[in-house]
């Protein structure tokens, strides 16, 4: 259906990329609002069609590969797996719904917004897509850039500063990383046309000492580490969502942060099984103290952005903590967790951000009764709020149910320490919905008025999609099949 | 004659024109403590060319000239820096009327 | 070889030029049209290996793909320099076309330094590249500044010429053969004799001072600092790049076989020189002295190389110079526009001159070394041609950390540029013509493109 | 596969139904309508009930598998209902009941705005939904897929009125404290999982011998941890009482009928792990002793009406958990139908009192009722004696059923259990008589707005009424008559495995029967006698204002463990909390990542006075320089 | 000890006694002097060591018209002892000695160690110094660095004038 010269993973990459750049040049607000809203909607298309297309086992469409430093034997080769497919479809999914939730919201400079915002797709579709360890650091930095940008031009008013963190923070993990890659590089085998390989098969492959897995595990996983974030190398995150404006925060908190484990799936399990049975205690005991750490400071946060932001932390250092026990069903779970957990922050977001659009405040303490005046909002925030804590037939009950049982095969009181986060989850949101919508409303709040039709139905797509998956979870276990298996046969 | 004597003296000078240039504020005299330097680099060249004659003796007649050209390029080059750096100080002296490097500091951090 | 004579030639001519040049403005069509000449000659050279001047040196010059290469390279630059800022050298002073032909001869040095096989013609290269710095750091005559720069340059030159001699003088004692020749110093892989132990020592320290590496760097801030702007551009990219070109070639040549034995003070040097350059440009606040700053620590990085000492290395040492000298040029391009030289100059540039700050962008993201630009590469190749060398591992760590670092104050004229406002206007529009955007534009564009395709320039060396 | 009980997903489905048809249109429905649509849907599912009813009693027992819910390699489960003997029952009385409730409710909670009258309703239909998942779940998963849904549900009701912050806390607790409970479960069921591989009740039933004594009491401890959540049992009960601020219709259905009795059902569900695990059995049997006793004594001193019924249920709870605790499935099943029945009879009648009294929840404010609302009068009456065990009423049967197998174990339990009894008659007519008899206490405009509530009330109240009378004759002991517990016999298949096994374990001689009628004589007698007791006690009952003391004040305090749980829990987690966000993150490793760019300041600063911008320095550190080199080079 | 001995000690304390007082004298003028006769030393070394055309070259370009350069330079801006800048920190000063003298004793250390003793100078004869000789290797072998110092001398001559040139118009602003 497609030459090989054009493949969809090509196509996912460049509309946005292209659309992105055009969109520097188009003036108007609204033009560039439609445009980009346009993009991301044939992006989602695209992606769809990939899962139809590869129900067909004719994947000659699906994978594609350029020499592109053939000395060097770097490649632009991208291809889908499992998972990269399920974290396209993320992106793709998420980009429309951000559009569509913040449409309202006006901007000055709209065009180099919507541009960044697109650029930065791009940069994450490569990052899912690319099966070459320098395409994969290329595009790792490249959606960092944009995010940048957006971030320190239209954030809070400690914008500057909070980005600045960020980046620093990131880049230098990242640089770490790519230490980590030539080192690996350097002992790959040697190719046809190169002495040695950049080609993800040959990382994959690569032998190395246990020594050398020992250090080069930590290099990676700290770059990683910092993407997710995970606890203690989170700080970044709460300032940054703070201070960013919230269409970038749900780019960042929805597909960003899976980055990082992505990479801890795509990457670091099965280039360094050594090294990850070595450390896998390690990692657990810092996202278990993550998750509980990270849940308790989730209490006392007033600012709604601040506690989406821990809890988000807290969501994030379970499913690493899954990854790391290597078991089947955690794997399992990691991954349809992935799109949940997209999907859920998302919504927070969404219902977060008409809350601030309509008052101004995000202050939980000076929040309150807002259910009198807005009752749909209020159910549909009610909903979210039990989706975030994993209330069963909503969709993070089954990845949280099967990560929280991949760990207790590994080690019960693990389990048991990390699952007093689903009690304190639940003080924190429902603290969380009694405040602000619950109780007498006051002065402030009085003004609120109920969302309009686009937002009620952009909540209800996220709604839709929650629930779909909390009762029918099956065709996600089905997309993932194959890379969990992959990473499994490392581990025999 | 050891050659060790005359690597020892060229060294010595060398060290007394590194002194100088620690010491002295004057630009001038740090330019002719930096030519003390030069000759006592010019004087272990020569010192060498004779050393390698001798051992290498005349069957490789020009190599131990080279080091004796290369002095003469050194004195040449030598001669060049002179000018420049004398204009370049008088052009300082004309501007503030002093040869002390650390007059001008307006350079710093 | 045709580049060494042509320069050489041009200079004079562009010297005499200065009698019969009435208009200002005359001297850089001169320049520009001779440099062009001098280019295409020196392209040919490269692409055939045959001179236009068979002149016997009696292999006292080498000349192969890498250094020719490195020539065109510098001339290329030196070209776009001329494009960008040539409008701006007239400024310095009345005697412009004497400033001109300094300018080739330094070039001129530049390719002896680049070419040269004995300890004779890289004093003397090295020595013609200087002596024209030492009079253009001044030739702001009136300016206390660049005559302090001036003075340090030339008495901290000085020095180092005494102590390059001391070392060539130690390297000819302690060689057997009696020879300049760096091919044929005559060590085995044994110890080195101590004689040659010491005049590698100071060669090295002579070098090290040449291309600012701590703790010889002391020099390059002020000197960068106080001299105009334009021959800072100048001296802070092609000189620089030439003097690690001749760092390499000399300690490959001479002392290639017995690295292992001087690797360790390289390693010092080159964490020193990171850390010094990275760690002080942080504080800086004039963005010329930031710049020379952060110029010590690329070369930092570039002494990767000599650290590595490989086929990777040179190749990404060629890289690096193309990658360093592309966007040095065009930030100080941008710079010299600029009414007020410190980062809060750069208040709202994006506002006013959106062209320049993009580019800007383009180029300080070329120096940090994010992905899609050459800096990038080059940084990689360094990385890679360290690594591969597989000694000190924590060098390569220590070297990206100070990375990260430089994001920092780069990142800091982003923000400047971007996320400020001024309501007054930043740079003084007449000066910005449209070709200068253009010229800009194509400057940031070559910089991607060696970004995404490195092998632009490495193929030359290969093919 | 084609078998008739197939369509058995028709009863959870109509409530689904009714819940998003009042939940979506709230707006546009009438109240009338969104009532008929609420109550229609429970009356529709509650035919149905029946129908399965006879089914199995025609011994059609099915496990209906709908879709594969999850189906990895590492994990198969399925959407499966298992409608057996117990099942079925539990079914007919939650709809049974449910449905009197829901009617009950479209009176009771007129006085709403009609989009909150649709909401309650959408609330009230969810809830049936989720509890029917919980009973007709064919493996765990499903089961907590109900057993958090009533938890969601009893959280929005309870919450239902959410302008008041103290029934928002009350409904936060709740939720909180369920939640406790579900980590339990959820951590037993991962036991199970790794154990045995699967949550379907018939393979761990089956291969439940596989498992070792250690598993199997770790399993059944975390499953009773689950059951003490939702059944409020010790330590786990203080949100029950607290959860009276809902609707009082609410408070019958969720809080005394069915959803509080899912822990009883969980623990007779998986009745063969109990069984095989005498310790956890023990724990059962003392924690729900301790409960019903701790309940009772607290109840003798409230004087909220809902507050004692509250506390009377967690009482009774404990009554239902001492039977599982001693092997009597049968009795605590059979205590939950009958208990079911005049506790939400008790409830409802309450509610019609609050109803007249305009709101009035304070029994020393009322009195003398009987008079102005004789029906609620009457009912009221039959389900205090029910409670209290007077044969021939429900609550005799299934009291004395538990409490002889209780003896049949340990003496000493039933000793303590019939004084619990004693308790339960003397408080429930301490009740009883402060509201209906004596004279009126309240304000005059209460007293001329008294009146009997309208039929929407009345009816279920009767019906509760004669269900609270006749309902215990479905267990009458071999005692008085040969062959008389039919619920035992209908029950027998799901118990018949641990019967034997406890059998095998500790071979009691079944009771003489003079001894166990002895054993009911004592009961009956004593209860008897406090029931007098309270009645003309609090007959002739003076408001007084005179504080209580002594006993009487920590029992008013209810042992004062709330104010234990806040001390011991509550506090020291909020301060860890404010500890970890002022000092560790902000100051710790925040400051840590932040400490690093102050230090490539600080050391920017420092480095930079190298820069003196004097040659004589620079040359001086040049040579520094130099001879560090050559020390490197030439001496290491 | 020979006569070559004798010259060279004499030469060699010459030699390195006009050094230190080119460092230490406080007269510029002086200085210079003292340098010039450290240059006639060390041309009396290169004329033992029979490296006449070194020898006379030296004197002629060093002693003779470098020297004579900074002479003029000084005298005409009449530095003297009192216009000369006193090295006004002591803790440079010695710093600075301390450093120079370890470096000296540090290159001495590291040359002990290396056996150069048997490694003799050829003096008084040997006939490389000689002029014709180095004629030769000059014109043939040396032509290019020859030619291409001119260009040295180009650039410094150019240089000399653009410094010293007076500017007639001011320039303005930064550059």
């Amino acid at each position: 259906m497609f030459g090989n010269s054009i493949t969809i993973p090509h196509l996912l990459i460049f509309v946005p990329l292209i659309a992105g750049l055009l969109t520097f040049f188009i003036k108007k607000e609204s033009g560039a609002k439609a445009w980009s809203l346009l993009a991301a909607i044939i992006t989602l298309g695209i992606s769809l069609l990939s899962l139809v297309y590869s129900k067909n086992k004719d994947l000659s469409g699906l994978s594609f590969n350029y020499e592109w430093l053939k000395e060097m034997g770097a490649s632009f080769s991208v291809s889908f797996d499992g998972v990269g497919r399920l974290l396209t479809l993320l992106t793709a999914v998420s980009f429309p719904i951000i559009f569509v939730a913040t449409y309202k919201n006006s901007y000055k400079n709209a065009n180099s917004f919507f541009g960044l915002m697109l650029l930065s797709q791009a940069g994450l579709m490569g990052v899912f897509l690319a099966t070459d360890a320098l395409l994969f650091y290329f595009f790792w930095e490249l959606a960092l850039i944009p995010v940048y940008f957006l971030c320190s031009r239209w954030g809070g008013e400690k914008r500057i500063q909070a980005t600045f963190k960020f980046f620093i923070y990131t880049f230098a993990g990242s640089l770490l990383m790519l230490v980590g890659i030539i080192y690996t590089y350097l002992h790959t085998a040697a190719t046809p046309v190169s002495d040695h390989s950049f080609a993800m098969s040959a990382f994959h492959s690569v032998l190395l000492s246990p020594a050398q897995q020992n250090w080069l595990f930590w290099l990676f996983f700290i770059a990683f580490a910092i993407k997710m974030p995970i606890f203690p190398f989170h700080t970044w995150q709460p300032d940054t969502y703070e201070q960013s404006p919230t269409a970038v925060t749900m780019m960042l908190s929805g597909v960003m942060v899976k980055m990082g484990l992505f990479g801890l799936i795509r990457w670091l399990l099965p280039m360094f099984p050594q090294a990850v049975v070595k450390f896998d205690n390690v990692v657990i005991v810092l996202s278990v103290v993550g998750i509980i750490y990270a849940s308790l400071i989730a209490l006392k946060q007033d600012d709604l952005k601040r506690l989406a932001a821990y809890s988000s932390i807290a969501h994030i250092g379970l499913m690493c903590a899954a990854i790391f026990t290597t078991k089947q069903i955690a794997l399992e779970g990691v991954m349809i967790q992935m799109f949940n957990h997209g999907i859920n922050i998302i919504g927070l977001w969404i219902v977060i951000e008409l809350i601030e659009k309509q008052l101004g405040v995000r202050k939980i303490s000076q929040l309150g009764g807002i259910a009198h005046k807005a009752p749909v909002l209020t159910t549909m925030l009610v909903m979210i709020a039990f989706a975030n804590i994993a209330l069963p037939l909503t969709n993070a009950f089954i990845g949280e149910f099967m990560m929280f049982s991949g760990l207790y095969k590994f080690n019960v009181w693990y389990t048991a320490a990390a699952g007093l986060s689903i009690i304190l989850a639940a003080v924190y949101s429902l603290n969380m919905v009694q405040k602000v919508f619950y109780g007498e409303e006051n002065t402030l709040t009085a003004s609120i008025k109920e969302i309009s039709l686009h937002e009620k139905l952009i909540l209800s797509v996220v709604l839709g999609a929650i629930f779909l998956v909390g009762v029918y979870p099956q065709p996600f276990f089905e997309l993932t099949k194959d890379t969990v298996s992959s990473i499994l046969t490392r581990f025999k | 004659m050891p050659v060790n004597y005359y690597i020892f003296l060229s060294v010595a000078l060398f060290c007394i024109g590194v002194v100088g240039v620690l010491t002295r504020r004057n630009a001038i005299i740090i330019f002719m403590c930096v030519e003390l330097m030069l000759n006592a680099a010019n004087l272990l060249l020569v010192a060498f060319s004779k050393m390698h004659n001798l051992a290498l003796g005349l069957n490789f007649p020009k190599l131990a000239s080279e080091a004796q050209v290369f002095v003469f390029f050194i004195m040449v080059v030598a001669a060049a820096e002179v000018s420049v750096g004398l204009a370049i100080i008088v052009m300082i002296y004309r501007n503030t009327h002093s040869v002390d490097v650390n007059f001008l500091n307006r350079l710093k951090n | 070889m045709n580049a060494i004579i042509l320069t050489a030639i041009w200079g004079v001519v562009m010297m005499f030029g200065g009698v019969f040049f009435k208009r200002k403005s005359t001297p850089l069509y001169w320049a520009v049209a001779g440099l062009v000449l001098i280019l295409i000659a020196n392209c040919q050279e490269l692409v055939t290996l045959q001179p236009l001047f068979d002149v016997d040196v009696k292999d006292m010059l080498h000349f192969d793909k890498f250094n020719l290469t490195f020539i065109t390279i510098a001339l290329s630059c030196t070209l776009l320099f001329f494009l960008l800022s040539g409008r701006d050298i007239e400024k310095v002073g009345e005697n412009v076309s004497e400033y001109f032909a300094l300018l080739f001869f330094v070039l001129c040095g530049v390719s002896i330094a680049a070419t040269f096989n004995t300890l004779l013609t890289l004093f003397l290269g090295i020595e013609i590249m200087s002596i024209p710095l030492y009079i253009l750091t001044g030739s702001d005559k009136r300016n206390l500044k660049s005559n302090e720069a001036a003075l340090k340059y030339f008495l901290l030159g000085a020095f180092s010429t005494g102590i390059m001699l001391m070392g060539i003088a130690f390297i000819y004692g302690g060689n057997t053969n009696g020879s300049f020749f760096i091919n044929n110093i005559g060590l085995g892989e044994g110890k080195m004799p101590v004689l040659i132990a010491v005049g590698l020592v100071f060669l090295l320290i002579s070098m090290s001072f040449k291309v600012s590496a701590a703790p010889f760097h002391f020099w390059t801030p002020d000197v960068y600092d106080g001299s105009p702007t334009v021959f800072t551009s100048f001296m802070a990219t092609i000189v620089k790049a030439a003097g690690f070109i001749a760092f390499i070639r000399l300690f490959e040549n001479a002392f290639g076989n017995v690295q292992s034995q001087w690797q360790g003070l390289i390693a010092v040097i080159t964490a020193a020189t990171l850390l010094i350059g990275n760690l002080t440009a942080v504080f800086q606040q004039s963005v010329k002295r930031m710049l020379a700053y952060s110029s010590i620590a690329q070369a930092g990085f570039m002494l990767l190389a000599i650290f590595a000492l490989n086929n990777m290395a040179k190749d990404g040492l060629i890289l690096y110079a193309a990658a360093y000298s592309l966007a040095t040029i065009g930030i100080f391009a941008i710079l010299i526009k600029m009414n007020d030289y410190t980062i809060d100059g750069f208040n709202g540039l994006a506002k006013q001159q959106p062209v320049l700050a993009i580019t800007a962008t383009v180029f300080l993201l070329s120096l940090t070394g994010i992905p899609l630009t050459a800096g990038f590469q080059s940084k990689f190749y360094m990385l890679l041609a360290a690594l591969k060398n597989g000694q000190q591992h924590w060098l390569v760590i220590f070297a990206v950390l100070c990375a990260a670092i430089s994001a920092y104050y780069y990142f800091k004229i982003i923000q400047a540029m971007f996320f400020k406002e001024s309501n007054d206007t930043v740079v003084n529009e007449q000066d910005i013509s449209p070709t200068f955007k253009i010229l800009l534009i194509i400057t940031a564009a070559l910089i991607i493109a060696l970004g995404i395709f490195p092998t632009l320039i490495t193929d030359l060396l290969h093919s | 596969m084609n078998n008739v009980l197939q369509i058995v997903w028709l009863i959870p489905f109509l409530p689904l139904i009714g819940f998003l048809i009042n939940g979506l249109g709230r707006k546009n429905l009438s109240k009338s309508l969104s009532g008929i649509i609420g109550s229609g849907v429970i009356l529709g599912s509650f035919i149905l009930s029946t129908w399965v009813f006879i089914q199995v009693k025609n011994g059609n027992t099915y496990v209906a598998h709908y879709y594969d819910f999850i189906n990895t390699g590492s994990l198969k489960i399925g959407f499966d209902f298992q409608i057996d003997q117990l099942s079925s029952l539990f079914l007919l009385i939650i709809t049974g009941v449910g449905f009197l409730i829901h009617l009950y409710s479209t009176s009771y909670m007129h006085e709403e705005e009609s989009k909150d009258f649709a909401k309650y309703f959408s609330f009230l239909n969810l809830f049936v939904f989720s509890m029917l998942l919980l009973v007709m779940g064919g493996n765990y998963i499903i089961m907590f897929i109900g057993w958090e849904g009533v938890g969601l549900c009893s959280y929005l009701l309870i919450g239902f009125w959410f302008k008041n912050n103290n029934y928002n806390d009350a409904a936060k607790k709740a939720f909180i404290m369920n939640r406790i409970g579900d980590l339990g479960f959820l951590l037993a069921v991962f036991w199970l999982l790794n154990k045995l591989g699967t949550a379907d009740y018939h393979t761990v039933f089956q291969n439940a011998a596989q498992l070792s004594l250690f598993d199997v009491t770790g399993i059944t401890l975390l499953l009773f941890v689950g059951a003490t959540g939702k059944s409020a049992q010790i330590p786990l009960y203080t949100w029950l009482p607290d959860a009276m601020a809902g609707p009082t219709p609410v408070s019958a259905l969720i809080h005394a009928a069915t959803m509080v009795t899912a822990g009883i059902y969980m623990i007779a569900r998986s009745n063969i792990l109990f069984t095989m695990a005498p310790v956890t059995q023990t724990v059962v049997a003392v924690v729900g002793l301790g409960t019903a006793i701790l309940a009772a004594t607290i109840a003798l001193k409230q004087n909220d009406i809902k507050k004692v019924l509250a506390y009377s249920t967690v009482s009774q709870l404990g009554y239902m958990f001492l039977g599982l605790g001693v092997g009597a499935y049968t009795g605590a099943v059979f205590h939950v139908m009958t208990h079911a029945f005049f506790k939400a009879l008790l409830f409802l009648g309450a509610g019609s009192v609050i109803h007249a009294m305009g709101g009035e929840q304070d029994m020393r404010n009322m009195g003398g009722l009987k008079k102005y609302m004789s029906i609620t009068h009457i009912t009221f009456l039959l389900g205090c004696l029910a409670i209290a065990g007077m044969p021939p009423f429900s609550g005799f049967f299934s009291k004395d059923e538990i409490l002889a197998e209780v003896f049949k174990q340990n003496p000493l339990y039933w000793g303590i259990g019939v004084a619990g009894a004693l308790m339960t008659a003397f408080y429930m007519f301490r009740l009883y008589a402060m509201i209906f008899l004596g004279k009126f206490r309240g304000t005059h405009e209460q007293e001329h707005h008294l009146h009997e509530s309208p039929a929407a009330i009345t009816f279920p109240l009767i019906a509760l009424a004669i269900l609270a009378i006749v309902g215990g004759w479905v267990g009458i002991p071999e005692v008085f008559m040969h062959g008389g517990h039919r619920l035992e016999a209908f029950l027998e298949p799901i118990f018949a495995n641990s019967n034997e096994l406890a059998k095998e374990n500790n071979p009691h001689e079944p009771l003489k029967h003079s001894k166990e009628i002895m054993l009911m004589a004592i009961s009956v007698v004593g209860a008897l006698a406090a029931l007098l007791f309270a009645w003309n006690k609090f007959s002739k009952y003076e408001k007084t204002d005179k504080e209580e003391t002594g006993v009487g004040k920590i029992l008013a305090n209810k042992w004062y463990v709330d104010e234990l749980y806040d001390a011991v829990i509550v506090k020291p987690v909020q301060s860890i909390a404010a500890f970890f966000n002022n000092i560790i993150e902000r100051k710790g490793i925040d400051g840590m990542v932040n400490g690093v760019g102050k230090a490539v300041n600080y050391g920017s600063r420092q480095i930079r006075l190298l820069q003196s911008g004097q040659v004589g320095t620079y040359v001086l550190l040049m040579v520094v320089g130099i001879l560090a080199l050559f020390i490197i080079q030439l001496f290491l | 000890m020979g006569v070559t001995e004798i010259l060279f000690w004499f030469l060699s304390v010459l030699a390195i006694g006009g050094a230190l007082m080119v460092v230490a004298s406080k007269n510029p003028v002086h200085s210079i002097l003292y340098l010039i006769i450290t240059f006639f030393a060390i041309s009396g070394h290169y004329i033992l060591l029979n490296a006449q055309f070194l020898a006379i070259v030296n004197i002629i370009v060093y002693a003779g018209a470098i020297m004579v350069l900074f002479l003029f330079v000084v005298m005409l801006m009449n530095l003297n002892a009192e216009s000369e800048p006193p090295q006004k920190s002591k803790y440079l000063l010695y710093a600075g000695i301390v450093a120079g003298c370890s470096l000296l004793l540090l290159i001495v250390a590291a040359l002990r160690k290396a056996d150069m003793g048997k490694q003799l100078v050829q003096m008084k004869d040997g006939d490389v110094g000689l002029i014709n000789n180095l004629g030769k290797v000059l014109f043939t072998d040396y032509v290019f660095p020859f030619e291409i110092s001119s260009v040295l001398f180009l650039s410094a001559m150019i240089g000399a004038v653009v410094i010293s040139k007076k500017e007639s118009i001011k320039t303005t602003g930064q550059v």
